[in-house]
């Protein structure tokens, strides 16, 4: 009876944009979704999808919580004759009915490109980052190869800064020791505001540019009117979640889908 | 002396123990002998405990040798005393109160088969030992539900379970009421009866004299004389205690009792709390001492928490004429009310903290303007009251913990001067204090009647009852069974009210 | 109260007397599992039930070792990065392709010796374990994240995976390990020498003293094993994830905190039984399940979780008070 | 020992007892700023410092209010998720169009009324504090995410953004608030006799009791401060933000006990002063700080800060024996 979802986070925008737009899309087309918000925790992403298959949902949306841990939950559901469909984050080690999410890491070098850009292809860069997260791990190492073409482009710092509040305090320490630092790429958008708050009460703003990753609403106004906000790399988690819920569908209606759905990020400079 | 030497189980010489710079034991010698009670006296404070603590392998002494039949003796823990044929009742409960009677009495040696405890045979063994020692306590209640003076019995009963040569009690007798101390010295009788060695300590000159052989007086940590029991008296012994002669225990009455036409100033009336207390009425006047006794568990302590608001009660309370509402103790305080609580350590005093913070604490508002501490006003009230009493203590700054049990309740008793009360509630005041302290404590009782204050006093002791009060009042099992002139009464008859004979 | 009951032989007054004990908590549970059942069918099912006893496995352990550590009156804040640390030294071993056995020994020691780390540092130092554990808590999740720089490490081997995914005789592998060590450690506890001298010292740690009990090498042996429940934890977990998650087990200390004092042990030390943590577990199992069948928001799950725990200690204090 | 101290009038014998006072943590603040200079020279710069006096400044006003509640030998668990209710709450207050006072004082009331309602259940229902704050933790934590549905939400006052942004004189506003805050605590807790109640009831609740001190409308105030405190940091946390994250503040609980009790504040309640709680919260800070300007990888921060935490605590206890 319908679409259970168990989705990585309830407190980062990207992923309410991501339910709400697959409520709307589930509403619309008059399918039953219900929605479980692992926190992060992957035995709760394990225990909700146990939860769902006791219910006897038809198709489940993960986003997982980590891509190689969440194989036991996808096999529970397959053992039980259910679909899956991850989004967002791919799954390891096990073929899911179809995947759907940003391409990280293509995102990852358009972010390098662009600070290369802004920077006139020489300076000093620093990255918040968040290691434990694979889809952050292939921004980042995209973010890096881009910067691998720039012989003059250096990265003289790397932090990890998860929450906003951490992300500031990393920001300015970076800042206090390394003051020559001309650019900071931020692994998501709360990163990169924080850095530009950082920049700012640092009283860099002329000689610093940020550019961050997800490219919600909040980052997306930074870049129209805060100069040291540069840039942003653009996810379509709306899309995401719509094309998650059609093909959800598609799978309860017996038709072929594509293993593979990759969304190509944007690059958001302002308007 | 007729005895040989090999009568000697126990011997100590030149045995001192030191806490950092503090010294409580000096250069001790003592020697025990089987068969024989051998009580330590001496002022609170003098090392009795410290002693005792070091024969039983608690504390290592830091100096001289103790020999335990002919060998050499050191136990590092109680175990290895215990093995040796020692064994001990702590002064201090050492119970766990979570835990059962039998639990407790045969901790770490419950019986057990591979580490498996048979819970049948363990109740088993310790109901025998109970039955043995005619202990009225049931071993199957949890030690947190029982009265002060049971666990002074489940403590008796677990120091004596074990099959000792030397056994060392340590103010057994300071919760118990007269009957059950009799069962206690029963139970000495028949072990000195079997050739074994009792060292004894406590405060309580009349049982010392009736149970001692011999009596070591000890002074400051360090040895006075042991004296044989047939061959000395009450006045020769606190005279060595105390280093100083006293020939009265309770002072005189400094002024006439205060007359008819006087009117009272605490009424009480109709005083009912369920199965504690029920219609308890009396009153007291300025300037008069009235003294509560009961049987330990007679209620006496409940009727006076009920009044200073501790506990919710039914009935009428009345100060100067004006009604109590009951509704804590700090409105008792306001009005006037003081209360020395029966238990010091837990009810009365903050042991981590100054004597400056323990005195004032009842009457901030006088020390403070504002909501603002007066520090200086403070530290010379607090060490006015302390001089008042005669408080031995470094300073005031030293913490209450670091005190003896005496120089402790002269803390207590400097908390509730300090709030200028017109009526003070005593219960118990002179519990475990030694006889120098105790006549402090009756001096100071009589001053405050002088000058003006109702005294009412809950005392477990018949002579120090007898021996202050103008009045006495007897409760029996939570009822008042008599209120009458001091002079209308014998020990005999006030006994009589207390065991319910006489109704 | 809580000892009288081992002394009664007879089955129906045992009953009776497990209701008098534990009657408020029971209570708590029999009421959610009526309630979730009646809004769902499905709770009740044998399939849900084993699910339940599934999910609740991890913290359940945890907090059976978390128990004799709080009956001392201590308290062991890193139980969840122990739990963290087992799963990768697991994951290391088998990744060396030592196999299951030296694995499987190799993270229960590690698990004993952090535990008995703590127990070091608490015993001998004479340090708080609330800080202690705070510190230890830090340095085991920095510790778990070192070989893999942070990134989870997969797990290959059939048997340690076996643990999570397998039954015998119809029950799920982990079912049985959550009956025996519930088994061991409620024995343990209720009817040896060790278990009486554990009440003991948390109810009166000078009488312990005096008693001659060593006072000092009970409280290793009790962090230890504390530690060691903690890497079976561990070894669930990881199990059923067929990987270690270096933030694995994160915050699960409170829940295992929670089990425990919600089943009536006393954060005062000296009080408490392992058949009352084990239903205070059930009762955050039952709930967290319960409330995903009925689709309730995440953020509303967690008031009504707080608000639950609120209700059953409340009314298991009113209870004991009652009987007082 | 603490107490003494304060009475002293001569400056040189005060400065000497502070630092026999503090010997063991002050120490340990100065060995890890002696350490951090030598690798960085930037470390003591004005700027830097400035810097860890504005990170350090959310946890050390929380850790002033859990100063209060561990001094009366109680613990609030909630802190984390106040701060984060005090975000939300101004956010959506300012999101009204109702204005930067009117903001300002819902917040602060809010954060009053959750520390309030842990004070009740504690004073009230006689529920251990432990476990009624991890119960609010989880209640509050789940309101927070009730407006936005789990999104941050952005604040856009001037006037509130400028107290995490503007300096005065100087110096930045958010460092001028610790140091009032500080001082404010710190003459309640030692001049005043509110302060002194709190010590002596702490140090013996029953005689606290029978000496007439309302000890259960002590225990609300003070729930009250440290509810009120934790509502400051979630002022200046949004401010800092620009924005109320509804993840703010999580396990900063922790960080706050663990400043206190590095400070010398004994959990067991009725000795500790908000000195030592400031050196400790700069210690972390620094400590924080320090790493950062290090370059030092995650895991490894870890793994030092629960170092430092036990050589710190270590020292002190140390330090106070050796006194005794
Ligand atoms: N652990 C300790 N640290 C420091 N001083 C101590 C310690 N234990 C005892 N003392 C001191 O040693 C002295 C002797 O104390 P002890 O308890 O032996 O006296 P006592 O003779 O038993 O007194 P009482 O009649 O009041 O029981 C006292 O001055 C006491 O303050
Ligand atoms: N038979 C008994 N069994 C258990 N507890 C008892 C018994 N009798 C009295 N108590 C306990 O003793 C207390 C009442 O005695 P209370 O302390 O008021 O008497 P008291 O006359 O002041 O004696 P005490 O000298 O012990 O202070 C109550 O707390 C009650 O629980
Ligand atoms: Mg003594
Ligand atoms: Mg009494």
């Amino acid at each position: 009876e319908g679409i259970g979802a168990s989705l990585l986070t309830q407190q980062h925008p990207f992923y309410i944009e991501l339910a709400d737009a697959m409520r709307a899309e589930a509403q619309a087309q008059g399918v039953p979704l219900e929605v479980s918000i692992a926190n992060q925790d992957l035995s709760k992403q394990l225990a909700d999808v146990e939860d769902f298959i006791v219910k006897g949902v038809d198709v489940i949306v993960i986003s997982p919580v980590d891509s190689q841990g969440v194989l036991p939950a996808i096999m529970k559901a397959k053992n039980a004759g259910i679909d899956v469909l991850t989004v967002d984050v791919p799954a390891a080690e096990v073929d899911v009915t179809s995947y759907i999410g940003t391409d990280n890491y293509t995102g990852g070098l358009r972010a390098g490109e662009l600070m290369a850009e802004v920077l006139g292809e020489a300076g000093k860069v620093a990255i918040i980052d968040y290691p434990t997260v694979q889809s952050v791990v292939a921004r980042v190492e995209g973010f890096k190869k881009a910067l691998e073409d720039y012989p003059e482009m250096e990265i003289v710092a790397q932090q990890t800064g998860i929450t906003r509040a951490e992300a500031l305090a990393v920001a300015q320490n970076m800042l206090q020791a390394n003051p020559d630092i001309t650019g900071i790429f931020g692994f998501g958008d709360d990163a990169a505001l924080a850095a530009a708050v950082a920049v700012k009460s640092a009283g860099l703003a002329d000689q610093v540019k940020v550019i961050g990753f997800d490219g919600m609403e909040e980052a997306r106004n930074a870049v129209d009117t805060d100069p040291v906000m540069v840039g942003v790399i653009q996810q379509f988690p709306g899309e995401m979640g719509k094309q998650a819920i059609d093909t959800a569908i598609a799978v309860m209606n017996g038709e072929e889908v594509e293993a593979e759905q990759p969304i190509v990020p944007g690059v958001y400079t302002g308007q | 002396m007729a005895e040989t030497p090999n009568d000697v189980v126990l011997s100590l010489r030149d045995v001192s123990k030191t806490f950092g710079p503090i010294t409580a034991i000096r250069r001790m010698d003592l020697d025990v002998r089987r068969g024989r009670v051998h009580t330590l006296l001496g002022e609170n404070g003098a090392g009795k405990s410290t002693l005792m603590k070091i024969l039983a392998g608690v504390q290592p002494a830091t100096g001289g040798t103790i020999t335990l039949d002919g060998r050499p003796f050191a136990p590092a823990n109680p175990q290895q005393a215990a093995e040796r044929g020692l064994s001990i009742v702590f002064q201090e409960l050492s119970l766990a109160n979570t835990l059962t009677v039998a639990e407790n009495i045969l901790a770490t040696r419950e019986p057990a088969r591979f580490g498996f405890i048979s819970d049948r045979r363990l109740i088993e063994r310790a109901e025998a030992l109970v039955r043995e020692l005619g202990l009225p306590v049931d071993v199957r209640a949890r030690v947190g539900d029982l009265s002060i003076a049971q666990r002074q019995l489940v403590e008796i009963a677990k120091g004596l379970s074990h099959d000792a040569k030397i056994v060392i009690l340590d103010e057994p007798t300071s919760s118990l009421s007269d009957a059950e101390a009799e069962i206690l010295f029963g139970i000495i009788g028949r072990l000195t009866q079997a050739g074994k060695a009792v060292i004894y300590i406590s405060h309580r000159m009349e049982e010392i004299l009736r149970l001692s052989d011999d009596i070591t007086v000890m002074r400051d940590g360090e040895y006075v004389a042991t004296l044989e029991k047939d061959r000395t008296g009450i006045d020769e012994l606190i005279a060595l205690m105390v280093g100083r002669e006293m020939t009265e225990i309770y002072p005189p009455r400094l002024g006439p009792a205060p007359g008819a036409g006087v009117a009272p100033v605490l009424e009480v009336s109709g005083l009912s709390r369920e199965a504690e207390f029920h219609d308890i009425s009396f009153a007291v006047k300025p300037g008069e001492i009235l003294g509560f006794f009961g049987l330990v568990g007679s209620g006496r302590s409940e009727v006076m928490k009920a009044l200073f608001g501790m506990t919710r009660a039914e009935g009428e309370v009345r100060l100067d004429g004006a009604p109590l509402t009951l509704s804590g103790p700090a409105e008792a305080i306001a009005r006037g009310l003081g209360f020395v609580t029966e238990n010091r350590k837990e009810e009365g005093l903050v042991l981590g903290q100054s004597l400056r913070h323990n005195i004032t604490m009842a009457s901030l508002g006088r020390v403070s303007s504002r909501g603002f501490l007066r520090r200086r006003l403070e530290g010379r009230q607090a060490r006015e009251e302390s001089a008042r009493l005669g408080v031995r203590a470094a300073s005031i700054e030293a913490a209450a913990g670091t005190l003896s049990g005496g120089n402790q309740q002269k803390v207590v008793l400097a908390k509730w001067l300090m709030t200028r009360p017109r009526v003070l509630i005593l219960d118990e005041p002179t519990r475990g204090v030694d006889v120098g302290a105790k006549f402090e404590i009756y001096r100071i009782i009589r001053d405050l009647a002088a000058e003006g204050t109702a005294i009412v006093m809950v005392s477990s002791e018949l002579p120090e009852v007898l021996g202050l009060s103008d009045r006495v009042a007897v409760m029996s099992e939570g009822r008042l069974q008599t209120i009458a002139d001091r002079t209308d009464l014998t020990p005999e008859r006030v006994m009589s009210f207390a065991t319910g004979q006489t109704k | 109260m809580t000892e009288t009951t081992r002394y009664k032989a007879d089955p129906l007054a045992t009953v009776r007397s497990m209701m008098r004990q534990y009657g408020g908590i029971f209570l708590a549970l029999v009421v959610l599992c009526v309630f979730f059942s009646l809004s769902n069918p499905r709770f009740m099912s044998v399939a849900n039930m084993m699910n339940i006893l599934q999910q609740v496995a991890v913290i359940a352990i945890a907090a059976f070792g978390m128990t004799w550590v709080i009956l001392l009156g201590e308290i062991d804040l890193s139980v969840g990065s122990i739990i963290a640390v087992a799963g990768m030294v697991g994951a290391q071993v088998i990744g060396l392709g030592w196999g299951f056995a030296p694995a499987l020994a190799l993270t229960l020691l590690s698990g004993a010796l952090m535990g008995a780390l703590n127990g070091v540092l608490t015993a001998k130092l004479l340090l708080p374990s609330f800080i202690v554990t705070v510190a230890t808590m830090s340095i085991y999740r920095g510790m778990v994240s070192l070989p893999t720089n942070g990134a989870p490490a997969m797990i290959m081997d059939p048997t340690w995976t076996a643990i999570g995914a397998n039954s015998l005789l119809g029950v799920p592998i982990i079912i049985w390990i959550v009956i025996a060590l519930f088994l061991a450690n409620h024995i343990l506890l209720s009817k040896t020498t060790f278990g009486r001298r554990t009440y003991l010292t948390g109810g009166n740690r000078e009488a312990a003293l005096y008693s001659g009990i060593k006072v000092d090498r009970m409280k290793i042996v009790i962090f230890m094993i504390s530690g060691l429940m903690a890497s079976i934890s561990g070894i669930l977990l990881s199990s059923r994830l067929y990987s270690a998650q270096t933030n694995a087990g994160m915050s699960y200390e409170l829940d295992a905190i929670a089990a425990a004092v919600l089943g009536g042990t006393s954060l005062a030390g000296g009080t408490g039984t392992m058949v009352g943590t084990l239903i205070g577990a059930l009762i955050i199992g039952a709930l967290n399940n319960g409330m995903n069948m009925l689709s309730v928001p995440y953020f509303y799950q967690l008031i009504v979780k707080g608000l639950v725990i609120l209700v059953a200690v409340w009314l298991d204090v009113r209870s004991k008070r009652r009987k007082a």
